[in-house]
């Protein structure tokens, strides 16, 4: 009898669709997969050994490059880590401005995933439109902290800068737009028949699967566990803010997708309460000693990436530099279920999957 | 270049930093030992080094020496360190009783002490004089915790909300061992008041199966799993969070350091497969029945773990 | 010499070049390739024959289909690339024997044969005379065609079906 | 016209008029490859928010194609060691010449035509199908493996669309009682085959971009999946052969679909005047934006839906509107 001949092959570490250097070794009969192993590390930079020899406002920068598709909230769970630490009191308008920025932070971050998962899927002008709206969330960033991808905004105890004249206007002239927007992308995008069937039934997952395999964010909410560490455990000023936690019951690529796109529109709807309820006046520095030395211990702190649940350890010795840190970091976590989902897949499942997952390399290999 | 000369050149490569990490620590045992006796040894033992070895050899031994002086410094410390966690314990003792409090902490003590005794003995091959000067640290930090001793007793810290949580886990735990497999358990102030629970290692396994499938504790998601090496031992820190319960905990094991050793928890929770490997990538951690342990970062040709506080990059000019 | 003697001197020497490759050619993806080659000069005799219907028929299903099919067999399953030269000297020399007798056979036979006048007609509207043909002349022999192909087509399905069922128990 | 060819001397005069008329078609398909490249990538930079290309040859970039061809020319030509040399090096001529193959049976107008002959609707269909030789030729001898599965796509999509790519103008041939182009533009004055067949219109223009192996059918050069499918390995002008091939097959497949639905050079009524060769350009600029509408639109179907809308849903629907059609005959032969 006819027997197909099996074959394996490697996608990536250059690949168009594994968004940067991740490498995926399949064995494939046909079109149909048999065996996946991801190979990471291609992007391994060290960061918690060379965290070891800098100072903590030092290392700021380095969290940055981790998941450089929002780097606002690593910074931001960097410094708060410290701050939980030292127990240092937050000025509120530094508050604000955090949340201000991690939430268009968020919004970009999930603006990329859907216009580079449009293009995995074949479709070339979400891509575009997507960046649109996000370049003018880079722009207002930029005008806050000078940066356009890598920040390096919050500092512990604060943030860096305090917002230019008319930002806070900016931005409140944003959120209109972005709904807007946003209502064009379900006409172009989700109704489409083609990217339904692409997307429904694809990568699925039940709720307990989710949570052995450790994973967060979209990830697990797809799944129908409301899951949202801003509300379940609030950390920052979160608790002052009334928003929904987005969650779908599939457990496929269609549920990421729902909840990723509802997402943006709750980050809107605490974005108009932040600049609404936006201090006047106020420092955005608190009362940090100089030179920054938390007591000898350890912690760890986790809070809610677009990517999902980001965590930082600490272990201190007293010191001006940590004795150990290390990220919780959500896309090397979320990656471990891969394999099991794309046996019996074929190859533009594979593509399908692998984006709804939604991975920041630079994230996965630390 | 074909996969066997590879595989050569690999483990030349090993075998060159394995046998430099030997001399090394030769080197640094004897260091010890030397400038503990006295400072007048010292010309001795550079000619000694100088003799058979160049100028690049005199460097790295004064690291060496540098590195053994801080880690006896930091053993003292750690000696320093755990005595006056007991602290916490015995705090929330106090509130049921003092005077078990006191009979337990004066076992604490007696076990502390044994334990740096244990150490120095193990230390005795290296070099008596450590072990000397870790008993001078303990007997000191013995001094000091009696002080802090009174010192809580005259401004007393409020119970962390977070107390009843840890009864009910330790209440758990005793239910199901008649031994006392925990090391330690106490409220991480810092960590957003965490209980956390350090477990003997030959039951990490058995307790975080518990800790999954007990109705009252279920902590079905693994957060995060880490390594790190505290220089006198290896320590692994697992996270683990009940959705069920909406609480965490913080669970920690101890290994010997020269050979870590401990069992996967991946077959309880797959989450902690990837984890586990980067363990093992950056700090050389091995997992016994681990489903696929390979070096996950670095690759399974790079040699030493860089994670590990003395940690020599094997090609230096890179 | 007319275009139409030139234009045939070239398809025939495609065709009987495509098909002396496809025999001595090593590689079988080669081989397919040297058949389309044949299939298509093939055609383009028909279309000189003013059978254009049968040409394109010709295109459509053997250059097109067929060998695309084989092409596809040839990729996805496990075979041996290489074909194998077997025989020896006295092997060669019947079967060049063999090729002459053959040759020689046929020469006479077509030399003598007598086709009577050629038809004058024969281009125009042909696809309408062969539809005709088909269904007033022809009509029960197409029909048996048809069912004869309808049964294969099932029964390949059924084999297929069976193959991939067997394949399942056995995993 | 082919039977001019097939009878006369074969004089050097006759073989000149022929080349100079194939020169000038070539020409001429030449002429539109390089502006339709440069119409769909000036049409998808308006609906992708981008200028396109705006540099080279004015402000509406209109030598870039010209820029681009010409690079591609003096690129190096590489052939990877492990390849299969001889096929790597035929199958971009085996895929590129049935593309200019099939022109020859297109009326542009009612006098500019190639040939004339009787089977012109399934010349053209049989024809195209070389190209897939060609290509599944290239994956393989690509020796890669994602060439060989964009290969083996392109085979099974031509396969299967061929059929109701056929099954469709059986309609229209039965409204036409001929498979000859001509006729079956002429036999549209009573009203175009759009408004007579539109299910078959909808089946075959569907069935079209399949076999145009466009978005969102482009699954044999998926770029996001087998990064370019069966051409991968190749550069510099044997990639420029499958690439031109592809947009020449745009405008072949463009100008069939005007003929065969949109009634060729036919006018609009009372707009005569216009010449046919007017008529035939916008009706076939119309099908072409709608192609490069698609393209900026739809993300890509997956390989086994392809298959399965191909055999469930678009061959039956097109041998229901055979039968309807027949009916449609029937009932109006009875007045």
């Amino acid at each position: 009898m006819i027997r197909t001949e099996e074959m394996l092959l490697n996608v990536g570490p250059q690949h168009p669709s594994t968004h940067g250097v991740f490498r995926l070794v399949i064995k494939i009969d046909g079109e149909m997969i048999i065996d996946a192993k991801p190979v990471i590390g291609y992007l391994h930079r060290g960061t918690e050994k060379i965290a070891e020899n800098l100072q903590y406002t030092q290392i700021i920068p380095y969290t940055d490059r981790l998941d450089y598709l929002a780097a606002m909230t690593n910074n931001y769970v960097l410094c708060h880590a410290v701050e939980t630490m030292m127990e240092l009191e937050i000025p509120e308008r530094a508050e604000y401005l955090r949340i201000i920025t991690m939430e268009l932070g968020r919004i970009a971050s999930h603006l990329v995933w859907w216009g580079t998962y449009l293009l995995d899927l074949g479709a070339t002008s979400p891509f575009l439109y997507a960046f649109r709206e996000r370049e003018m969330i880079i722009n207002l960033l930029n005008e806050i902290s000078g940066g356009r991808l890598t920040f390096n905004y919050m500092r512990v105890g604060g943030v860096k800068w305090d917002a230019p004249d008319g930002w806070i206007e900016k931005v409140k002239a944003f959120i209109p737009y972005m709904r807007e927007q946003l209502a064009g992308y379900g006409d172009l995008v989700t109704g489409n028949e083609i990217f339904l069937n692409r997307v429904k039934g694809i990568g699925q997952y039940t709720k307990e699967e989710a949570m052995d395999y450790s994973l967060s964010g979209a990830n697990l909410r797809c799944t129908g566990l409301a899951w949202d560490l801003r509300k379940n455990e609030p950390y920052s000023i979160y608790d002052r803010f009334s928003f929904e936690i987005c969650t779908a019951d599939t457990g496929d690529a269609w549920g990421r997708y729902q909840v990723r796109i509802q997402e943006i529109e709750q980050s809107l709807r605490i974005l108009e309460q932040a600049v609404e309820q936006f201090p006047e006046t106020g420092e955005v520095m608190g009362k940090v000693p100089k030179v920054i030395k938390p007591p000898k211990g350890e912690t760890f702190v986790r809070i809610e990436s677009p990517r999902g649940e980001i965590g930082c350890y600490i272990a201190s010795e007293g010191k001006k530099e940590p004795y150990r840190l290390k990220f919780r970091r959500p896309s090397f976590y979320n990656l471990q279920i891969l394999p099991k989902l794309l046996v019996g897949q074929n190859m533009a499942n594979l593509i399908a999957i692998l984006g709804a997952i939604d991975i920041v390399l630079g994230e996965v290999d630390g | 270049m074909s996969e066997k000369d590879k595989e050569q050149l690999k483990k030349e490569a090993a075998e060159k930093a394995r046998a430099a990490a030997q001399r090394k620590r030769e080197e640094r045992e004897k260091k010890k030992e030397k400038s503990n006796d006295s400072a007048s040894e010292m010309p001795q033992t550079t000619e000694d080094v100088t003799s058979n070895q160049d100028l690049e050899k005199q460097k790295a031994a004064a690291a060496a020496k540098a590195k053994a002086a801080a880690l006896a410094k930091k053993k003292a410390k750690e000696a320093e360190g755990t005595e006056t966690e007991p602290t916490a314990n015995q705090d929330l003792e106090k509130q049921k009783a003092i005077a078990i409090a006191k009979a337990k902490a004066a076992a604490a003590a007696k076990r502390k002490a044994k334990n740096a005794n244990e150490n120095g003995d193990s230390e005795k091959a290296k070099a008596i004089a450590a072990a000397k000067a870790k008993a001078a640290a303990a007997a000191k930090a013995k001094g000091k915790i009696t002080q802090a001793k009174e010192t809580e007793v005259s401004e007393p810290i409020t119970p962390s909300p977070q107390q009843p949580i840890l009864d009910r886990y330790l209440n758990i735990v005793k239910e199901h061992y008649k031994d006392d497999i925990l090391e330690d358990s106490y409220i991480n102030r810092m960590s957003k008041h965490v209980p956390t629970i350090v477990v003997k290692l030959e039951h990490y396994y058995s307790l975080a199966l518990l800790f999954k499938q007990h109705s009252g504790l279920h902590f079905e998601f693994l957060s995060e799993l880490h390594g790190t090496d505290f220089e006198t031992y290896m320590e692994i820190y697992v996270h683990l969070y009940s959705f069920k319960n909406k609480q965490s905990v913080a669970l920690k094991v101890k290994m010997d350091r020269e050979n870590p050793r401990v069992d996967s928890i991946a077959s309880i929770w797959p989450g902690a497969n990837w984890p586990e490997c980067e363990a093992y990538d950056l700090l050389g951690i091995q997992f016994t029945n681990h489903p696929d342990l390979h070096r996950i970062m670095l690759g399974e040709d790079w040699v030493g773990h860089p994670l590990r506080k003395d940690y020599e990059p094997y090609d230096v000019e890179v | 010499m007319s275009g139409e003697f030139f234009i045939f001197i070239v398809l025939s020497l495609i065709a009987i070049g495509g098909g002396i490759m496809m025999i001595n050619l090593t590689k079988v993806v080669h081989m397919v390739v040297a058949l389309v080659f044949t299939f298509i000069s093939i055609a383009g005799i028909y279309v000189m024959l003013s059978a254009e219907f049968i040409a394109v028929v010709q295109i459509l299903i053997y250059s097109g289909a067929i060998t695309i099919m084989m092409l596809f067999g040839i990729m996805l399953t496990r075979h041996n690339d290489q074909s194998e030269t077997s025989g020896g000297g006295l092997r060669k020399f019947l079967i060049f024997l063999a090729i002459l007798g053959f040759g020689l056979v046929f020469y006479l036979g077509i030399y003598q044969l007598e086709l009577g006048e050629p038809s004058t007609s024969l281009h125009e509207n042909n696809t309408e005379q062969i539809g005709i043909a088909l269904y007033s002349k022809y009509i029960i022999p197409f029909e048996l065609t048809s069912v004869i192909l309808l049964v294969a087509l099932i029964g390949a399905i059924v084999l297929a079906k069976r193959d991939d069922e067997e394949g399942e128990e056995r995993e | 016209m082919i039977e001019g060819l097939l009878t006369s001397e074969a004089t050097w005069l006759h073989f000149f008029i022929y080349f100079a008329l194939t020169l000038l078609l070539l020409l001429i398909v030449l002429g539109f490859v390089t502006y339709a490249i440069l119409a769909e990538r000036k049409v998808m930079g308006f609906m992708q928010l981008r200028h396109g290309p705006n540099q080279v040859g004015g402000r509406w970039g209109l030598l870039q194609t010209v820029a681009d061809v010409l690079k591609l020319l003096i690129k190096e030509d590489a052939i990877p060691r492990a390849a299969d040399k001889p096929l790597f090096i035929l199958a971009p001529v085996i895929a590129f010449t049935p593309a200019f193959m099939v022109l020859a049976i297109i009326p542009f107008t009612d006098r500019f035509q190639f040939a004339d002959i009787g089977v012109g609707l399934l010349y053209y269909i049989a024809v195209s199908g070389i190209t897939t030789v060609g290509i599944v030729t290239a994956g393989w001898a690509s020796n890669n493996k994602y060439a060989l599965m964009g290969a083996m796509r392109a085979a099974a999509q031509m396969i299967s669309y061929e059929i109701p790519l056929v099954m469709s103008v059986i309609g229209v041939i039965l409204l036409t009682g001929s498979m000859n182009l001509n006729d079956i533009v002429l036999a549209q004055e009573s009203g175009w085959y759009i408004l007579w067949q539109p299910i078959a219109f909808i089946v075959f223009f569907i069935a079209a971009v399949a076999e145009l192996n466009r978005v969102p059918f482009d699954l044999a050069e998926a770029e996001s999946e087998l990064v370019a499918g069966y051409f991968v390995e190749y550069t510099g002008f044997r990639w420029a052969f499958f690439m031109l091939a592809e947009y020449v097959y745009m405008f072949a497949m463009s100008a069939l679909i005007t003929v065969v639905f949109l009634g060729g050079w036919l006018p609009l009524p009372y707009l005569g005047f216009i010449p046919g060769a007017v008529w035939f350009a916008l009706k076939f600029m119309v099908v072409i934006f709608l192609l490069i509408w698609f393209r900026v639109t739809f993300p890509r179907i997956r390989a086994d839906q392809l298959m399965e809308f191909g055999w469930k849903v678009l061959l039956p629907v097109a041998i229901a509107n055979i039968f309807l059609t027949a009916l449609l005959k029937e009932w109006i032969n009875l007045f």
